[in-house]
């Protein structure tokens, strides 16, 4: 990408902001796709589907949130997937052998965010490039919860505990509430923090970042720690909602998550993207999936279709921000 | 929209053309316009053959853009170019190209991990007799020839990225001279070289100009508008604002021309007795290869830091600030040993102004807004909350102050012209509240005017108490400015000239002594 | 980025120069011999070779690829539908030229879109070429109906089993292609641009150089080399299949990165590459012959390409 | 005696290949031999199939139980095997080329088919039903929905509403069942092509609140465990475990010269809540058959 035509496409002229103008333009299309399946189905209208939509996006959105501050600061965790495995395996053994929900939740999140900060260490202490950190990464998650696992699966769990996955209340999902909780708070963190404004600079310029005196390694690890954090989050609502454990849980999702983030609007070169866009980017999916199943579109389609829009949405949305 | 201040209108200045004959490039009428920016309005502009045209004007006149837009990087929006007197469309590089016109850019346009043979003849590679493979023992052996015409010593073999901004700037000279160009531009080709390098450019361009080249040459720097220019067009805010010759012009007038205003060039300071010791280095070495460096600053003197490029001044400021990890030695700050990296030195209390903007001083894809703040994030957000609104003052301060042209704080910093993003660099540490200040080149690219306000600004910062260390490879400056200064040479401080002693010769004859 | 141009000097390297890969391959090579007796066998060595041949047929673009700072994640699935075309193509006329042809011309159209979308439209690569990855998924499917295509002639399976002057032909095929590729990046005008690309492509645009052209064309290499790797890929299963290489482009880039090509500024080379490979199939292969249990394989994989890296790290630190 | 049999399955996280595994497993340790597991680590990858089988071929095991990750893609491999002289047994998916021992296996087809018509009978031989299949393309997959398929068309009075891949995952099972239950609001059977795809489909119909039959295959320890809760009606019986067993013990009689059976297809039992017990203990505590009772299994025999 070129500075001078990169940079010319970000720059608004009004005093709105930048991240405004972005997030308007993928509601848009988030809109327009609602718009399209409204017409086109007489089911997607219906409030049983709008709530099954959103609680679909939510095992996306917790993912590709943890993901967003990554590409944020510069980087890129494909480990996230293979987390949620282990980090699911490990927790329901945990509420296996204690049968207590509470110590099992921390597990969950303890795993995850333990492997995040091994992935933090590795990108900022040993300067190994987060592409490759997170890939092999992946692997060695795989071959624990292979090895862990046996081949086996855990399954049936308290229901008190499966109400973070199955649940409801006043007619509304859990999971739902738990990601707009992450968006409201991410979005906080990445726009109204110290830390967060200083992520986006490290993303943007890591070398100039550290000359003013951000702590890089820190942060960094932090982010990491965060995405993994997600990752044990992730992992305990697909417990909850699914009621069982296998080793390759979470393998499908990460490619999804990774694309959720780029269609919200965030650059892999970093310091551009919101937590926000990451919703709608992980909605626009989701919406897509969704009305390919309520049309009953060829399974082998679906991924043709898929790519498609992938494409087209960030394509109409980079449009959008150079017209700005 | 820009920032620059209501001004007197400029004074009057014989505007006849001189005849000269056909011009050999002529520019009529060029407009360009940015979001936000009217870069050129009705800028009208000539060439001769073997002339040296010095194109003058504050940061952000629209100079770069005029040249860009000659050399077809950029477009105009209107306007249209003759070429010995015959209309010409000039839309692209390889237009220009084809009408003999080479640029030096005062952004890089190199390529890291091609090597320097590479980088000097991308775009014009020789094939091989077997078709479609290129010719590599030729393309050393005229590399070689190119480097040896300028001077640099290096090896046409090595990948660019391994060298300094200095020899970068060579690579990047020796690219445009390779082109055998009819017309020349040069957007501040010194900016980045010491005065060895910069005689060596000299020589070769008065060669240039005996065959006939024309060349057209942007630089704030005064001295060489005097001794190279033939003849001079100043710009101000996009405008062509007069032409001048420098044997009838005196410097203070074209200051006016360019600023509208009165400047004094003389850099005014106040000594005063210096205060407690500030910094003080005990025998550092670092793994960059400096070794043995002691000095001290104290509180309330600016030390200046002199030598050749490669001498390794950069590399002091980078161990004092913990950016490059030191051997052995040790930093005492403030009286106490500091230990740690750039963090901790940003939390003690010392700025880094960096030599290299781009690079390392920069997030370019960032807002104007988001960098004059992010050094100064846990001083304006103490309770670690960040809020939009008061960063937006902060910085909307900071740009009165150093009168940054920028349409508005939320433009993004790598649409501002070069001497406005240096500024940007040097704001950023305002905000923090830093009190041991290390400049290294903070003047580069920085017009006349800005220059004596930044002086002002950082005599003003002594006298409030900072200490401040000064890298600088214009040596009138550090004359001018500096308390005392240290000289280096060999990645090792060779001596200490005390105010008195303060001269360029003396500074020369120390830094150059040759084994 | 051409953003974060050229950084100031680099301290000068600590450790001798020798990529961490070549150490992590030989240190594998050597562990391996002392363990397992087979593993030196020329039968084995031959067997290594053999199998990383369809590997590197797509690493070799895949690095240049991201020599330019762009990715192709559509690699597998474009191999994976090439080789469909070109079972059902060789099934249906019994011609390979024909079936080869149809293999390479699905490569260079996926490849040409990929280009197109990156270069004219501007989409960033790793969005870009998951788009394309879902289509020839979908196409993939599609053809095939979610079956294998079987009934491949044997002239077909002697181009992966057969022989040539005692070297198995995969061997070959992948040598001259190496050999292709260190041409194309170390003799033409065509390697200086792609380091170009990801170094500076603004100092392209100023050289007058039609570089987008040049994008297109890297990413056309790509597809066309998964073409190639589709006749080898078929020739090796006997069959087309839906899911044959799925995946595979992740491999590709690890193999390419565990050789020391940086995702930034055009820093790359071929030969890192090659020995990437070679040390994914040599850890591969003597974990089978120790009969090591998958699940450490697994693990051991990931070490391995961290391990590579880390050792490059210590080389060469950012300032 | 010890001799070294390598097993193939095709990949480490589903419940089926482990419980063959654990028969192998089982077998050899009865019979005094070792088994070595060969497994891709990228699920069902047929090319790191194929380097294993060349990287085993080179350490050279006295004979080899294989589970092809694809039925006609790995025929080549299969003749390298056979090449080698390398005695080898198929187990599960009927390999489409290649010398055999014997083949082990079940009857997808039939399984698909019985498991099939029970639950339509079940639901009175009416109402709305749904399939949900397996990896496209994969053998299991196409023979069981073509049982189920076939079970359906017995049925006049029922209705197929939908027939949708969910790739043997059970999270993508659970998000197609909740789309398709909105697009359908009467549902009244599921038929699964696996179990973890069953009782995806089951949380999604906990989730909305409604109810319908499901059933699935391969009788694993979660379905029986759901079958036990009244979660799920029933799952046909793949039993991986004791083709583990009998496709070792085929390979180890055949390296010792003793008489051995060429084909044995496994009868398919539809588990429900009547006769779960005997799978309802973790495989690893199940024993092998004798190998009388195994040979009784026989289909063919030479
Ligand atoms: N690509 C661009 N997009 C938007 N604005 C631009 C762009 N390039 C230049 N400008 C604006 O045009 C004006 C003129 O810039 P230019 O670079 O020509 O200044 P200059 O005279 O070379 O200054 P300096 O001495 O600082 O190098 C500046 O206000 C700058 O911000
Ligand atoms: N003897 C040398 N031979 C080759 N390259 C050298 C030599 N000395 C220095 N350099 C290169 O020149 C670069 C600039 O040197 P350095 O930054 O140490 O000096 P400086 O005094 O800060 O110069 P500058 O004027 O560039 O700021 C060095 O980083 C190094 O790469
Ligand atoms: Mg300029
Ligand atoms: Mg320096």
């Amino acid at each position: 990408m070129s500075m001078s035509s990169q940079t010319a496409g970000a720059t608004p002229r009004l005093h709105l902001s930048k991240d405004v103008v972005q997030v308007i333009y993928r509601l848009l299309a988030a809109g327009l796709l609602c718009v399209v399946l409204a017409v086109v189905t007489d089911s997607f209208l219906s409030t049983n589907n709008i709530l099954n939509v959103l609680r679909q996006a939510s095992l996306l959105f917790f993912l590709a949130s943890g993901l967003t501050l990554v590409i944020l600061s510069g980087g890129l965790d494909l480990s996230v997937g293979a987390n949620i495995g282990l980090s699911a395996c490990l927790a329901a053994t945990v509420i296996k052998a204690t049968g207590s929900p509470v110590l099992g939740t921390l597990a969950g999140l303890g795993s995850g965010t333990l492997v995040g900060v091994c992935n933090g260490l590795m990108v900022a202490k040993l300067r190994i490039p987060s592409f490759i950190a997170t890939y092999g990464m992946l692997w060695v998650l795989h071959g624990l919860t292979y090895y862990y696992m046996g081949g086996e699966t855990i399954h049936g769990f308290p229901p008190g505990f499966r109400q973070i996955g199955s649940g409801y209340f006043l007619g509304i999902p859990i999971p739902v509430y738990l990601m707009l909780g992450f968006l409201a708070a991410g979005t906080f963190f990445a726009q109204r923090t110290v830390w967060g404004q200083q992520i986006y600079a490290i993303g943007a310029n890591p070398v100039a970042a550290r000359l003013c005196g951000i702590p890089v390694d820190r942060r960094l690890i932090l982010v990491y720690a965060f995405s993994g954090a997600m990752a044990g989050v992730a992992s305990l609502v697909f417990l909850a909602r699914l009621n069982s454990a296998e080793g390759d849980i979470g393998e499908a999702l990460t490619l999804p998550a990774v694309a959720a983030v780029l269609i919200g609007g965030a650059s892999l070169f970093g310091g551009v993207g919101t937590v926000f866009g990451t919703f709608v980017g992980a909605l626009i999916l989701t919406l897509v999936l969704n009305g390919m199943n309520l049309l009953a579109v060829n399974a082998s389609w679906q991924p043709l279709v898929t790519g498609v829009i992938v494409v087209l949405a960030v394509w109409l949305d980079m449009i959008g921000r150079r017209r700005t | 929209m820009r920032a620059a201040v209501k001004s007197p209108p400029a004074p009057e200045v014989v505007e006849e053309k001189p005849d000269l004959g056909t011009p050999l490039l002529e520019l009529k009428g060029i407009s360009k316009q940015f979001p936000g920016v009217k870069a050129l309005d009705d800028v009208s502009f000539a060439i001769w053959p073997g002339e040296v045209h010095m194109l003058l004007g504050e940061n952000g006149a629209g100079k770069s853009s005029l040249m860009k837009c000659l050399c077809g990087a950029y477009q105009a929006d209107t306007g249209a170019y003759f070429h010995m007197g015959e209309k010409v469309e000039i839309r692209t590089p390889t237009d220009a190209k084809k009408l003999g016109i080479a640029v030096i850019f005062q952004e890089f346009s190199l390529v890291p991990y091609l090597d320097v043979a590479q980088n000097i003849f991308l775009g014009r590679e020789f094939k091989s007799k077997i078709p479609g493979l290129l010719d590599r023992r030729r393309l050393y052996a005229e590399a070689q020839k190119v480097l040896d015409r300028i001077g640099l010593e290096v090896d046409p073999r090595t990948k660019v990225h391994t060298l300094g901004v200095a020899q970068q700037q060579m690579v990047e000279i020796a690219k445009a001279l390779s082109q055998d160009a009819s017309i020349l531009v040069m957007d501040e080709p010194t900016a980045a070289l010491s005065d060895r390098e910069t005689e060596r450019l000299f020589a070769v361009m008065r060669q240039l100009q005996a065959k006939g080249t024309a060349i057209v040459y942007i630089s704030h720097r005064m001295a060489e508008v005097f001794a190279l220019g033939d003849r001079i067009t100043v710009l101000r805010d996009g405008k062509n604002v007069g032409h001048a010759v420098p044997g009838e012009t005196s410097p203070d007038q074209l200051v006016r021309m360019m600023v509208g205003r009165t400047v004094d060039m003389s850099y005014p300071r106040n000594f005063r007795a210096p205060g407690d010791v500030v910094l003080e280095l005990k025998d550092i070495s670092a793994t960059t290869g400096i070794a043995d460096i002691n000095l001290v600053v104290r509180a309330g003197e600016i030390v200046g830091l002199c030598g050749l490029v490669g001498s390794g001044r950069t590399e002091v400021a980078r161990a004092v600030f913990g950016a490059d990890a030191i051997t052995s030695g040790e930093v005492r700050v403030f009286g106490r040993i500091k230990q740690g990296g750039p963090d901790v030195a940003a939390t003690e209390g010392i700025a880094l102004i960096p030599e290299s903007r781009k690079t390392e001083g920069l997030a370019l894809i960032r807002t104007v807004s988001d960098n004059l703040a992010v050094a100064g994030l846990p001083k304006l957000f103490p309770n670690h909350l960040f809020s939009p609104g008061r960063a937006r003052r902060s910085a909307e301060a900071l740009i009165k102050r150093l009168r940054i042209a920028t349409p508005s704080p939320n433009q993004s910093v790598g649409l501002l012209s070069g001497g406005n993003q240096q500024k940007v660099v040097i704001g950023k540490w305002l905000a923090a509240g830093a009190r041991l200040f290390i400049f290294d080149e903070p003047t580069r690219g920085i017009d006349v005017g800005a220059k004596s306000e930044i002086f002002a600004l950082i005599d003003q910062l002594v006298a409030e108490g900072a200490a401040v260390l000064m890298i600088s490879s214009e040596q009138a400056e550090i004359v001018h400015v500096c308390d005392r200064a240290y000289v280096m040479r060999g990645r090792r401080i060779v001596g200490e000239l005390s105010r008195s002693e303060l001269s360029e010769e003396n500074i020369v004859r120390m830094g150059m002594h040759d084994e | 980025m051409s953003d974060h141009a050229l950084s100031a000097a680099q301290p000068r390297p600590r450790l001798p120069a020798i990529p961490g890969v070549a150490i992590v391959l030989v240190a594998l090579a050597l562990v391996f011999a002392a363990i397992s007796p087979n593993f030196l066998s020329t039968g084995n060595l031959s067997n290594i070779l053999v199998q990383s041949v369809i590997l590197l047929l797509l690493a070799m673009p895949m690095t240049l690829i991201i020599m330019t700072e762009g990715l192709d994640l559509s690699m597998g699935a474009v191999l994976t539908l090439a080789s469909l075309v070109l079972a059902l193509t060789v099934v249906s006329t019994q011609s390979l030229v024909l079936g080869l042809a149809g293999a390479v011309g699905v490569g260079l159209a996926f490849g040409f879109v990929n280009g197109w979308l990156v270069s004219s439209l501007r989409i960033p690569p790793f969005v870009a070429t998951l788009g394309t990855l879902g289509v020839a998924q979908g196409l993939a499917l599609i053809v095939s109906d979610g079956q294998s295509v079987v009934g491949i002639p044997r002239f077909l399976r002697q181009v992966y089993s057969g022989e040539t002057a005692g070297i198995p032909n995969p061997i070959l095929i992948g040598a001259a292609f190496y050999a292709l590729f260190h041409v194309l990046l170390y003799h033409t005008k065509f390697g200086v641009y792609i380091r170009a690309l990801g170094g500076n492509r603004d100092a392209l645009t100023l050289a007058g150089v039609k570089w987008q052209r040049m994008l297109v064309a890297v990413y056309m290499l790509g597809g066309a080399m998964a073409g190639v790797a589709a006749l080898l890929l078929t020739a090796r299963i006997n069959a087309g299949h839906p899911t044959a290489a799925i995946g595979m482009e992740f491999d590709a880039i690890a193999a390419v990165a565990l050789g020391g090509t940086s995702f930034e500024r055009g820093n790359g080379w071929i030969f890192g590459t090659l020995l990437g490979v070679l040390t994914v199939g040599v850890l591969r292969n003597g974990l089978n012959l120790m009969a090591v249990p998958s699940s450490a394989q697994v693990a051991a994989t990931g070490a391995l390409v961290i391990v590579a890296l880390f050792l490059d790290g210590l080389r060469s630190r950012k300032p | 005696d010890g001799e070294s049999i390598a097993v193939f399955t095709k990949n480490q996280t589903n419940p089926y290949f482990q419980a063959v595994r654990v028969g192998t497993e089982n077998a050899a340790k009865t019979m005094n031999a070792k088994v070595i597991h060969y497994i891709p680590t990228k699920p069902d990858s047929i090319p790191e199939q194929l380097s294993q089988i060349e990287d085993v071929i080179v350490k050279k095991p006295n004979a080899i139980v294989f589970i092809p990750v694809d039925y006609k893609a790995m025929v080549p491999g299969v003749e390298q095997i056979n090449e080698a002289k390398i005695p080898v047994v198929n187990v599960t998916d009927r390999s489409a080329g290649g010398k055999f021992l014997a083949f082990v296996g079940a009857d997808d087809y039939n399984l698909g088919l019985e498991t099939g018509r029970y639950l339509l009978k079940k639901l009175g031989g009416k109402g709305n039903v749904v399939i949900i299949e397996g990896v496209k393309g994969s053998l299991t997959s196409i023979d069981r929905v073509r049982g189920f398929n076939d079970a359906i068309k017995e049925f006049k009075d029922v209705k197929l509403l939908a027939s949708q891949p969910a790739n043997y995952q059970r999270l993508q099972a659970l998000q197609v069942m909740e789309n398709l239950m909105q697009s359908h609001p009467q549902i009244d059977g599921v038929m699964a092509a696996n179990d973890g795809m069953a009782i995806g489909a089951i949380e999604a119909l906990d989730g909305a609140n409604r109810k319908a039959q499901v059933i699935g295959i391969n009788g694993t320890k979660e379905a029986v465990d759901a079958i036990k809760a009244g979660k799920m009606l029933a799952s046909g019986d793949y039993n991986g475990f004791v083709q583990g067993c009998i496709g070792t013990m085929v390979a180890i009689r055949a390296l010792r010269g003793q008489p051995i059976v060429t084909e044995v297809v496994l009868k398919p039992t539809v588990v429900d809540s009547t006769n779960y017990q005997p799978y309802d203990v973790a495989v690893e505590s199940r024993s092998c058959p004798a190998w009388d009772q195994a040979a009784a299994m026989a289909t063919k025999t030479n």
